[in-house]
């Protein structure tokens, strides 16, 4: 639907994920939650309607978006130039930092350091991305179903080490004090809340209110409660992806 | 309906299809062999006359059979560890299989050794042999002959679990499929091929079984 | 050779052995004969230790039947057994069937067990079967296998549990033939039958049991024409009237 | 790392609703299938037992991992509108089917051959002498291995936690992801399954020794 | 009411029926003997289409016995059959086994139809029984019940296959006198069986089979009396001596 349509209508179709804590799950009461379903309730709020979400398995946010069961996408997605050819991103509004977590007593610096090591990744996530490319066939890497196992990997000895993203310190902490630290800071990716290629008023909406709350602090408010960490550097552009209809 | 389909980009990936298939192969075929020398170990224990050997079998049994794969292998891969036992994936994905699939041999070869008659025991014994004598030549063959059918049947079952091991990151195809997938995003493509590469290995995997049963069971009975 | 005394046998709460004494000379034959359910088969099973007893004393060949396992190795190494059922190994071969106690009870190689097991496949005259399977044999053929299986043992004393009683009439005479001729050659056996011929023809004695106790005992012209018992009456009226 | 409160119980329980189901759909959806596939496995026509018997060595041929990726994604290729829970439930409900079919097929042959000639000779058509007459002597005969089956369905419901489908075991990984306490959460989920497979086993098992015991 | 001409029926490549001709006249009680494996179930069987036949023809009250499922369906309404082994439906009452073909077959309701089941139950004296299922009866009961639940037909021509052969002895009386009472109606009737006493009393003509062949035709006097041919003699020495 348009941004009108969706106003005269009082309702908003936000398509998130409904199963990646803290990015957007149901939670244990049955309901949606997370930092993008905050930010998503800001954002209906700001247009005036009330937000209805529609959890998303991975791999069905694009075609949702695209063949219109949902408005607008805040689900975890990472910008790509691949995926910048099939929708609108808008400026980002999230980061995702991609590193090696290793013992502290594991001497390494740089990717030739871990030749020969078993690294544990959650399977087909940017993190295996990250790895599989900086080590190439020098290490093993060993691919899990999600989070819990990669890191329950790296705790029970079965990897040396693990491909996390920023949340992977505090839960390396909170099950081991003091063994666990970030080693290596493979990239960075941003995350864009997503909108249908060509409809600009959707996507200058956006625009305007991502700019809003990161200057009245809301956004960094949700990020530390979901996060723990400080509102992160935002680029002004990325090579190949437009934050805005041309 | 407007997908194009395109199997070329998974088609390249084929020499890493072929290594998972023989992986694979590899698991089940470890995890088969394990699972009859537990079969056959765990009959022994299941049918003594002693309590205290009995009872933890038919735990052990009762546990696996009502408990899914993926939550045994998980647990063996990520508990046995604190136990100060570490085994990669391979050997966790052979061991879970050999449990999973031992627990179900047990019972079904103690239908087959159930199915001997007393009679043959006892001419076993009347000729002066020992018990593990009477078990290991006289008992074993029949019975396992007796089940053959449903023992295979639950070692296809065994073969297509082996799928589940990519949960633990083990070198079979499933976890090609994913890694392939998650590379092309010819998700379709991709398990479409695979499923009919599992149906060449269940096939051919009974192919192998009855030739086994012809060569090992070949003797006549009325 | 074998001697019971004051023998006593129970299965539960069932009484299946009463008193039994019982003596049997080399090269002695003995048949066994009474009602079904009498103790026969409990009796001779007793001897190679496929029971156990409760009470009493068996010795065979001068051993004690103890619950020692060396005790029934040794028995089970002098006395042969043939079933009612045959009870050959369906999975090997005739040769195989005859040869596999020579290896794993004796310790012989297979060349040497082959060897004998031809000998006595021979002596009951099925040598030319000796690579077909149990299943391809009639059942006067299998019994024969199975006496010449448990002759390979070269036991002193043979054990019959009533060996011709599941088999067709027509095969009944090739089992016995084996049996007689088997006697000729001064084998120890006890025999559980109800052919009278046989009894007649190969008997040192016979012995009658009824409710697990031995009723009478005496050469075969005496038990058959005079019996002393009116239970051995009865019985002997009944098996009678039937051939 | 968070406790495993009363909150994440709950919500590992309504894991279970829909554990339960997709058993009970992949069940009933399978049985109706699988009468229809074990009824073409023994009729008249060659091509139609050729068929049937194609279907069931392709469903009892592959893992039941790959259905469901197959079906997931070949559902959404067909441009049906994709919730996991319908793709699920479809391939549930071919792979049961597959399974019931074989057993049932077993079970009619099992049926003596003298019943179908009485009903024959009372003039019954087929539709009678299948419904009144033999399949519901098959069905008696297939208890002990249906029931086996169910055990297996419902165990074989956690692999729709790899497709992220959030019933029992997803719902566990779930909670896990939260409190990272996945052998806790495990245990719990395992026994869970443990509690509702275990007696149906323990019905089967008994149900086939009942008839063992009536057929001596 | 029946005729069958020059009947051929073959099983592969063995030939069952050979030029079979047999005319059975309204109200005709056939009786049907021979060796094992002559072929008597199976002509009874190609009667009401359990079988097809390979040449000939069969006609069954006017209507040709062709393929098509009319002429199955009509044939079937009239011709009642009881088997040996009785084949009642284990899962359903005496009543139920009973008033399934008139519900299914001639449309009834069922109360009419349970009606008319209650109406041959007790014609076979056995209504008391009509609640229990076949398991909680004896053999005799079972067969009655199985000739009632052919009787609700109310077919014009019944067949019967060694109705007795599987009962014990004490029962074979009270099936046959259910039989003898029938024959005595009138009903038109086929029965294999080896019941001499039975053919003499009610058959109008007993036929001897051979090999698949009709060998013998005659009154029951006539045939036991004086057999001409030397195969029916040699068969009736068995059976008589049997008896
Ligand atoms: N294992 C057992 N447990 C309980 N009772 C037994 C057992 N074996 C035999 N009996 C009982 O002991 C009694 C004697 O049995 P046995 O087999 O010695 O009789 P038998 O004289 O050989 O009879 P048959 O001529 O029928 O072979 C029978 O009443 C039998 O029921
Ligand atoms: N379905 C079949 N396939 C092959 N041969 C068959 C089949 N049914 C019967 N026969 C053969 O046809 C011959 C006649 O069989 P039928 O049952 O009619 O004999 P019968 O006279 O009724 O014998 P019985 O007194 O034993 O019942 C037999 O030799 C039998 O082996
Ligand atoms: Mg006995
Ligand atoms: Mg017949």
């Amino acid at each position: 639907a348009s941004l009108e349509e969706v106003k005269a209508k009082g309702t908003i179709v936000v398509g998130i994920q409904g199963d990646n804590a803290p990015w957007g799950f149901v939670n244990s009461s049955g309901t949606q939650d997370g930092f993008d379903a905050d930010v998503a309730t800001l954002f209906a709020k700001e247009i005036g309607v009330n937000v209805q979400f529609q959890p998303l398995a991975v791999a069905n946010r694009i075609p949702a978006l695209t063949t219109g069961k949902v408005d607008i996408l805040f689900a975890t997605m990472a910008m790509t130039e691949e995926r910048a050819k099939s929708i609108q991103y808008s400026k980002p509004y999230a980061a995702n930092t991609i590193a090696l977590y290793a013992a502290k007593a594991d001497k390494v610096s740089t990717a030739e350091d871990l030749a020969g090591w078993e690294i544990g990744v959650p399977k087909s996530s940017s993190q295996d991305k990250a790895v599989t490319d900086a080590v190439g066939s020098s290490a093993t890497v060993r691919r899990f179903d999600d989070d819990a196992a990669t890191i329950q990997a790296l705790i029970s000895g079965q990897v040396k080490a693990v491909g996390g993203n920023q949340f992977y310190g505090q839960r390396l902490e909170a099950a081991a004090a003091g063994t666990y630290e970030r080693k290596i800071d493979f990239l960075t990716t941003y995350n864009g809340v997503g909108t249908r290629l060509g409809e600009k008023d959707w996507n200058d909406t956006v625009n305007a209110f991502i700019d809003k709350i990161k200057a009245n602090g809301e956004l960094a408010a949700i990020t530390k409660k979901w996060m723990g960490i400080e509102l992160p550097q935002f680029p002004e552009s990325i090579p190949n992806i437009p934050f805005t209809v041309n | 309906m407007n997908y194009q389909f395109d199997f070329g980009a998974v088609f390249e990936r084929a020499p890493e299809l072929l290594w998972a298939t023989l992986g694979t192969f590899g698991l089940a075929f470890a995890g088969m062999a394990l699972a009859l020398v537990i079969g056959v170990v765990g009959v022994i224990g299941r049918t003594s006359p002693n309590k205290i050997v009995r009872a933890p079998v038919i735990a052990f049994v009762e546990i696996v059979r009502n408990t899914p794969f993926l939550v045994q292998i998980f647990y063996i891969y990520f508990a046995l560890p604190l136990m100060g036992i570490r085994l990669n994936p391979t050997a966790t994905a052979i061991i879970a299989l050999g449990i999973n699939g031992g627990a179900y041999a047990i019972e079904i070869i103690r239908g087959g050794v159930e199915s001997i008659g007393k009679g043959q025991v006892e001419a076993g014994y009347a000729l002066g042999l020992h018990k593990a004598d009477v078990f290991r030549l006289i008992v074993l063959k029949p019975a396992l002959r007796a089940i053959y059918p449903s023992l295979t049947s639950q070692f296809i079952m065994l073969t297509l679990t082996t799928s589940v091991c990519t949960s633990i990151a083990a070198y079979e195809l499933t976890s090609a499929a994913q890694r392939i997938e998650s590379d092309t995003f010819r998700s379709f493509e991709v398990y479409f091929l695979v499923t009919g590469i599992y149906l060449v290995i269940s096939t051919v995997m009974m192919g192998i079984f009855a030739l086994i049963s012809r060569r090992y069971f070949s003797y006549p009975t009325r | 050779m074998i001697s019971l005394e004051k023998v006593e046998k129970w299965y539960g709460a069932f009484h299946a052995l009463k008193d039994i004494n019982l003596t049997v000379r080399k090269g002695e034959k003995i048949v066994l004969c009474g009602p079904s359910g009498s103790g026969k088969s409990t009796l001779i099973r007793c001897i190679n230790v496929l029971e156990t007893i409760e009470g009493g004393r068996i010795t065979v060949g001068g051993r004690v039947v103890d619950g020692s396992s060396k005790a029934v190795d040794a028995i089970r190494r002098e006395v042969g057994m043939v079933f009612q059922s045959f009870n050959l190994f369906p999975h090997m071969t005739v040769l195989q069937n005859c040869a596999l106690a020579p290896m794993r009870v004796r310790g012989m190689g297979r060349a040497e067990a082959e060897a004998l097991a031809r000998k006595y496949l021979e002596r009951v005259r099925i040598l030319d079967q000796a690579d077909k399977y149990p299943a391809q044999l009639s059942g006067g053929q299998q019994q024969r296998v199975a006496i010449a299986r448990a002759l390979c043992l070269e036991p002193k004393i043979m054990l019959f549990d009533e060996p011709t009683s599941a088999l067709d009439p027509e095969m009944v005479k090739e089992v016995l033939d084996t049996m007689i001729s088997l006697a000729r050659d001064g084998m120890t056996m006890i025999c559980v039958t109800h052919e009278m011929g046989f009894a007649r023809q190969v008997a040192d004695r016979v012995i009658f049991m009824a409710s697990g106790e031995i009723i009478e005992e005496a050469e075969p012209d005496v038990f058959f024409t005079s019996p002393k018992h009116e239970r051995t009456k009865t019985f002997l009226g009944e098996i009678l009237a039937h051939h | 790392m968070g406790p495993i409160g009363a909150n994440e119980f709950l919500f590992i329980l309504q894991g279970l609703k829909w554990t339960a189901l997709l058993a009970v759909i992949g069940f009933i959806g399978g049985g109706v299938f699988g009468i229809l596939i074990a009824v073409t496995r023994v009729s008249k026509s060659a091509t139609a037992r050729a068929v049937a018997a194609a279907y069931i060595g392709l469903f009892q041929g592959t893992p039941l991992l790959m259905q469901l990726f197959v079906v997931y994604y070949g559902v959404a290729l067909v441009g049906i509108n994709v919730s996991a829970w319908l793709a699920v439930a479809i391939a549930f409900t071919l792979h049961a089917s597959a399974f019931l079919g074989e057993i049932w097929r077993g079970s009619i042959q099992a049926v003596p051959k003298g019943q179908t000639e009485a009903a024959n000779a009372l003039g019954l058509h087929y539709v009678s002498r299948m419904k009144d007459v033999i399949l519901p002597q098959a069905l008696k005969i297939s208890m002990p291995a249906t029931i086996g089956f169910l055990v297996q369905l419902i165990k074989g419901t956690s692999l729709a936690a790899i497709v992220g489908f959030i019933e029992l075991a997803r719902a566990g990984q779930i909670i896990s992801n939260q409190t990272y306490r996945p052998l806790l959460v495990f245990g719990i989920v395992g026994t869970i399954y443990f509690i509702i497979c275990w007696p149906l086993s323990h019905f089967g098992t008994a149900l086939e020794k009942r008839m063992a015991k009536a057929a001596r």
